[in-house]
């Protein structure tokens, strides 16, 4: 049952490829207003190239993983997924995996494309990509708290958004710390290792909170 | 002749397969031509060497994605206000065509950046202007993708176009008002005096190629998107009753 | 639509507790200063339609609701073959089909494609004929294919409503079961239902029409309007 | 319901053309790859009802929306006293209130904050009291200012129908006028339209449960399931 | 009948007044994750302030708009806007103007105070303020456009950014351009010029648009 869930979001993700491709280029897109509002002078740029793709990589996970809870829950789909007899928990695990190989695994297989254009070196390239690679999974789950918390709260915007965003700080913060390491020349692992630290964590307590989070949304 | 005649889609569609090959196969015999001027005739540069080839597709690529973005919002302006449908997807099937030389303009580029300036990439005002015209292409691409009903489809990417081409000389002239450490170098080139007659005749032959290429590729597109659509009014002509939805 | 039997009224009167399969308790629905409802009872066999009516706003969403354990009661508790509803979690998801006002379909998806993930989300693996044949059942034939934006309002009821047909359930909760439907179509759900009921199932169905239905295995719950005591008193008619 | 009159039947027989206001000419519609009706005539006169009927998917939806000019038909026109409506403009939206599948009803306001910004909107001014009267008259009375996401599915859409009354339009275009709700508000509706149609307005109605009306004002329009022909002839009952 | 579009609006976003405040949350989340993902240093943060502020601006502004129409569009409230007896032209301008008034003007009063975060100056504050005050309704009126286009597609969200985004860019530029100007101590007047320029031109030819893809969209 469980490869069902994934399979009926990766199949309307399909339905929706046009939605998939736009997150991707919504990131691309973000990631190039910097350089345009900041100006070009290649050092500047590649200093703040860690911190400006990761915010990117953010603000793209959480606006498609908001529309992946809140379309089901307004045609009704989601009342029925909680209905289907299989704990709560592995629905939400599949939806999330779903989402985040649908709109981040892309967004983490061009970002080195877009590394280059700020000028990263190749080494910086590869902890880049494989800092989104562990990270983007800790924003999917941590952000499906927050998208299920919002679902029928009208007033719970921020809320979540205090509550959520603070979760999220951590991950940026290892995420481009790792990066920004590598461009002065530091170890990078100490991050990448909180990080897998994090995704773990994650893994374990958020699609727990998720599922709650969702049972109070739809009651 | 009576050429408002063909600005109905089935009349237009075998018109448009005899144009074809006028079109193709001049573009091919220019094109295997300006190739040959630009890398076998075509003296080497004394500064780049032979990295400067590159410039015979770059250029006529980059003219090509921004010229071709106007002339697509112009049809698909008329196929809104005049209702006419050949417009609209010719509007359509230029899209296509555009989006690639502008691709193409920014992957030649990019590789003409590395030997020249020793970087695939600057935010110089140029490049991120060609950028900003790829997404446009591909805002309008994706638009048309999402709706599924081709009329609708045909005028919301009309709007979308036409307010898109009033940025065109926007980003065109923000080279002015944004002066960046890279924009020198490309002038340089063509500034330079002593640019050699059978450079520019190479480069001139292949823009030509270019343009032949894009009529006949979207006539040749057209024709399939007038054959997926008047396949379907057919259908309902016939009104069969046990269809199968088709995008 | 106001007059009510007495209160309290408890249905498994011929039954001893132990072969009713559904039981409610005391159930009280409060919505936001509102009680909706307050000592609800009735139990379900197998074999029975329990037709829940009432006016607008009497309750009878929220009480389906209750039963499918969306919602939880103010006071009482729902019972499935002597268990609490709420201990039993996802198993006794297993036992029921629910469908909503809303339809639960997704717009993007055809309506073979909707079925047969919704029965493989419930464990069930439904080849595209089966769920061509289920559509062809509910009068949505040469509609299999088509994305369900494209449906009319009562077409899109009418792919929910083939999730019954391959669903296999023991018990039904259908909330205005025939709104948007055709006369064709309200006479085949009727069939459906009549043919699930008397093959042993269970449906509770709330609508404003009166179902047209062989009378015997067929129950009434009228909800009341909000009383002036603010109980409202729901009667129960056989 | 496949039966139906010949094709092209003009309704108009027995007025000249310039007594009736709307009057729609040989609408046609096609939606994706389906020809839902053609050659669809009729035209409507102060103090009648049109009721459209037909089975799910047969156009009614449709072919409402071409009447208020929120589709354009595949072929043919809808005229207002006269005037194509596409030359009208806003003008044609003075003269009459459409009342959709969808409600209309924004969820966060309170039913007569909704109805007070839809009259403002229409270029009315309803007071307080005018609105709360207004919901009273459908049934609302003591939900006004319970915000309307609150409200039961019958409650939202007597919500909605309570514009009909402080709108005071010639013309009332009303699509599945009677989903959703229970007994008493059915019957409240058909009132309604009686009392408009004979005090002069006009109507057109799409429902599938019958209207309980008296006759003589009332006309019928059978939109048939799709034909082999392709082409749905629709047929004008009186 | 205009006035009832606005009041009818901004009434909605009293009741929603927790979305409100979360654009504006929003908007500081973003500008201050900055900081966070690219480090302390005083000098870089002032030089990407005026771009930051701008970017975080366009996205928020993206964001509260799409919302504005959806809903109205999800509820079948949009055709009846569509069906009142006033020029479509109107209601677009009405609902822009109390999209504005709600969601950018907060935004734009708050940036000065988000400035001083960056260490920018007296002076490059105010003109930041200005360039906000100027610039904004030009983002709320394009940005309509794209939300009008996207009514209903299953793309929604993601696929308006990729539309909007692009049409953006002139006001990023002339916008961040000022305070930039201001920065390195030039007269920002010809960005602010520019940008007056836009606001008439989108004045003008935006609402007309949006109208135009709102009946498209309504078909
Ligand atoms: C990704 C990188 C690049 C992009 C997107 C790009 C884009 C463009 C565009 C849009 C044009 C046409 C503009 C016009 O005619 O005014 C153009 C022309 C030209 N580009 Fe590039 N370019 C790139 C890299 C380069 C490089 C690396 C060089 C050489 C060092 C170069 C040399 C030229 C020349 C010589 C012209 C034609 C003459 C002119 O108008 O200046 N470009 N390019
Ligand atoms: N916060 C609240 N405050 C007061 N009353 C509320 C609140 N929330 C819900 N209600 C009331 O609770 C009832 C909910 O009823 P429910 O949706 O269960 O009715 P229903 O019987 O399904 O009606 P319908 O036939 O219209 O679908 C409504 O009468 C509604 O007005
Ligand atoms: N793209 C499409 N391809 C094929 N058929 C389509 C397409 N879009 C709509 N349709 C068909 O058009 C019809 C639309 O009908 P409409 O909504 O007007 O019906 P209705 O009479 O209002 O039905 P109901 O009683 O269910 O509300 C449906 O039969 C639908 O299947
Ligand atoms: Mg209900
Ligand atoms: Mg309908």
């Amino acid at each position: 049952m469980f490869r069902w869930i994934v399979a009926r979001d990766l199949m309307l993700a399909w339905r929706r490829r046009a939605d998939v491709l736009s997150t991707l280029f919504f990131f691309v897109i973000v990631v190039s207003l910097f350089p345009l509002g900041i100006g070009p002078e290649t050092e500047l740029l590649r200093s703040i190239a860690p911190g400006t793709v990761w915010v990117a990589a953010l603000l793209a996970s959480m606006l498609s993983l908001n529309r992946v809870f809140s379309n089901d829950y307004h045609d009704g789909t989601l009342e029925q997924l909680l209905l289907t007899p299989q704990p709560l928990y592995l629905v939400v695990v599949g939806k999330v995996l779903a989402q985040w190989l649908v709109s981040e695994v892309p967004l983490v297989l061009i970002a080195p494309l877009v590394g280059v254009q700020f000028g990263l070196s190749p080494d910086t390239l590869l902890v880049l990509f494989v800092s989104l690679l562990i990270g983007t999974p800790i924003l999917s789950l941590i952000g499906s708290i927050g998208a299920a918390l919002t679902l029928g709260l009208r007033g719970g915007g921020v809320l979540v958004a205090l509550l959520v965003l603070p979760l999220y700080i951590p991950v940026l913060i290892f995420g481009a710390g790792a990066v920004d390491a590598t461009i002065v020349g530091i170890d990078p692992m100490a991050n990448i290792y909180l990080l897998t630290a994090l995704l773990v964590l994650s893994l374990v307590f958020a699609p727990w909170a998720t599922a709650a989070a969702l049972r109070i949304s739809l009651e | 002749m009576n050429w408002y005649k063909y600005a109905s889609p089935t009349a237009f569609y075998p018109l448009a397969g005899k144009l074809i090959p006028w079109f193709a196969i001049p573009a091919a015999l220019l094109f295997v031509a300006g190739l040959y001027i630009g890398f076998f005739i075509a003296p080497t540069d004394f500064q780049q060497g032979e990295a400067y080839r590159i410039m015979f597709i770059h250029v006529p690529a980059a003219w090509m994605g921004m010229f071709l973005y106007v002339l697509m919002a112009f049809y698909a302006g008329i196929g809104w206000a005049f209702n006419a449908r050949l417009a609209s997807m010719m509007a359509s099937s230029i899209s296509i065509t555009g989006a690639l030389f502008t691709f193409l303009s920014l992957a030649t580029g990019s590789l003409w950046g590395k030997p020249t300036w020793g970087t695939w990439w600057v935010w110089d005002a140029r490049l991120t202007s060609t950028l900003i015209l790829l997404f446009l292409y591909v805002g309008f691409i994706s638009l048309q993708a999402a709706i599924d009903e081709p009329r609708r489809a045909d005028r919301a990417g009309a709007v979308l176009a036409i307010v898109g081409v009033i940025n065109v000389p926007i980003i065109y002239f923000s080279v002015q008002w944004w002066n960046t450490l890279h924009q020198g170098a490309t002038i340089r080139i063509l500034g330079k005096p002593t640019i050699a007659p059978t450079m520019l005749a190479a480069m001139l032959t292949l823009l030509a190629a270019c343009w032949l290429y894009s009529i006949a590729i979207s006539l040749a597109r057209v024709r399939c998107i007038i054959m997926e659509r008047e396949q379907r009014s057919n259908w309902i002509n016939q009104g069969s009753s046990s269809l199968e939805y088709k995008l | 639509m106001t007059s009510s039997p007495p209160v309290g009224y408890h249905a498994k009167s011929s039954h001893t507790p132990f072969d009713s399969m559904l039981e409610a308790t005391n159930l009280a629905c409060v919505r936001g200063a509102r009680r909706l409802f307050s000592d609800l009872n009735f139990s379900l066999v197998p074999g029975t339609l329990l037709q829940v009516t009432g006016p607008n706003g009497s309750g009878k969403t929220s009480l389906l609701r209750i039963i499918c354990g969306l919602m939880a009661p103010e006071e009482g508790e729902v019972r499935w073959q002597g268990a609490n509803i709420n201990s039993l979690g996802e198993d006794f998801s297993r036992n029921f089909t629910y469908l909503g006002h809303r339809n639960g379909v997704k717009e993007e998806l055809t309506s073979v494609e909707n079925l047969r993930i919704t029965a493989g989300l419930t464990g069930i693996e439904l080849t595209k004929s089966g769920a061509a044949q289920a559509l062809a059942e509910v009068g949505l034939a040469g509609r299999e294919e088509l994305p369900a934006r494209f449906l009319s309002e009562g077409q899109r009821r009418r792919s929910a409503l083939a999730r019954l047909i391959t669903g296999g359930r023991t018990l039904w909760v259908l909330d205005e079961v025939l709104a948007s439907l055709d006369a064709a179509a309200v006479n085949m759900v009727e069939r459906l239902i009549e043919r699930h009921v008397s093959g042993g199932g269970m449906a509770i169905v709330t609508t404003h029409q009166l179902l047209n239905f062989s009378p015997g295995s067929f129950q009434r719950l009228e909800l009341a309007t909000e009383l002036a005591s603010g109980s409202a008193s729901p009667g129960l008619l056989s």
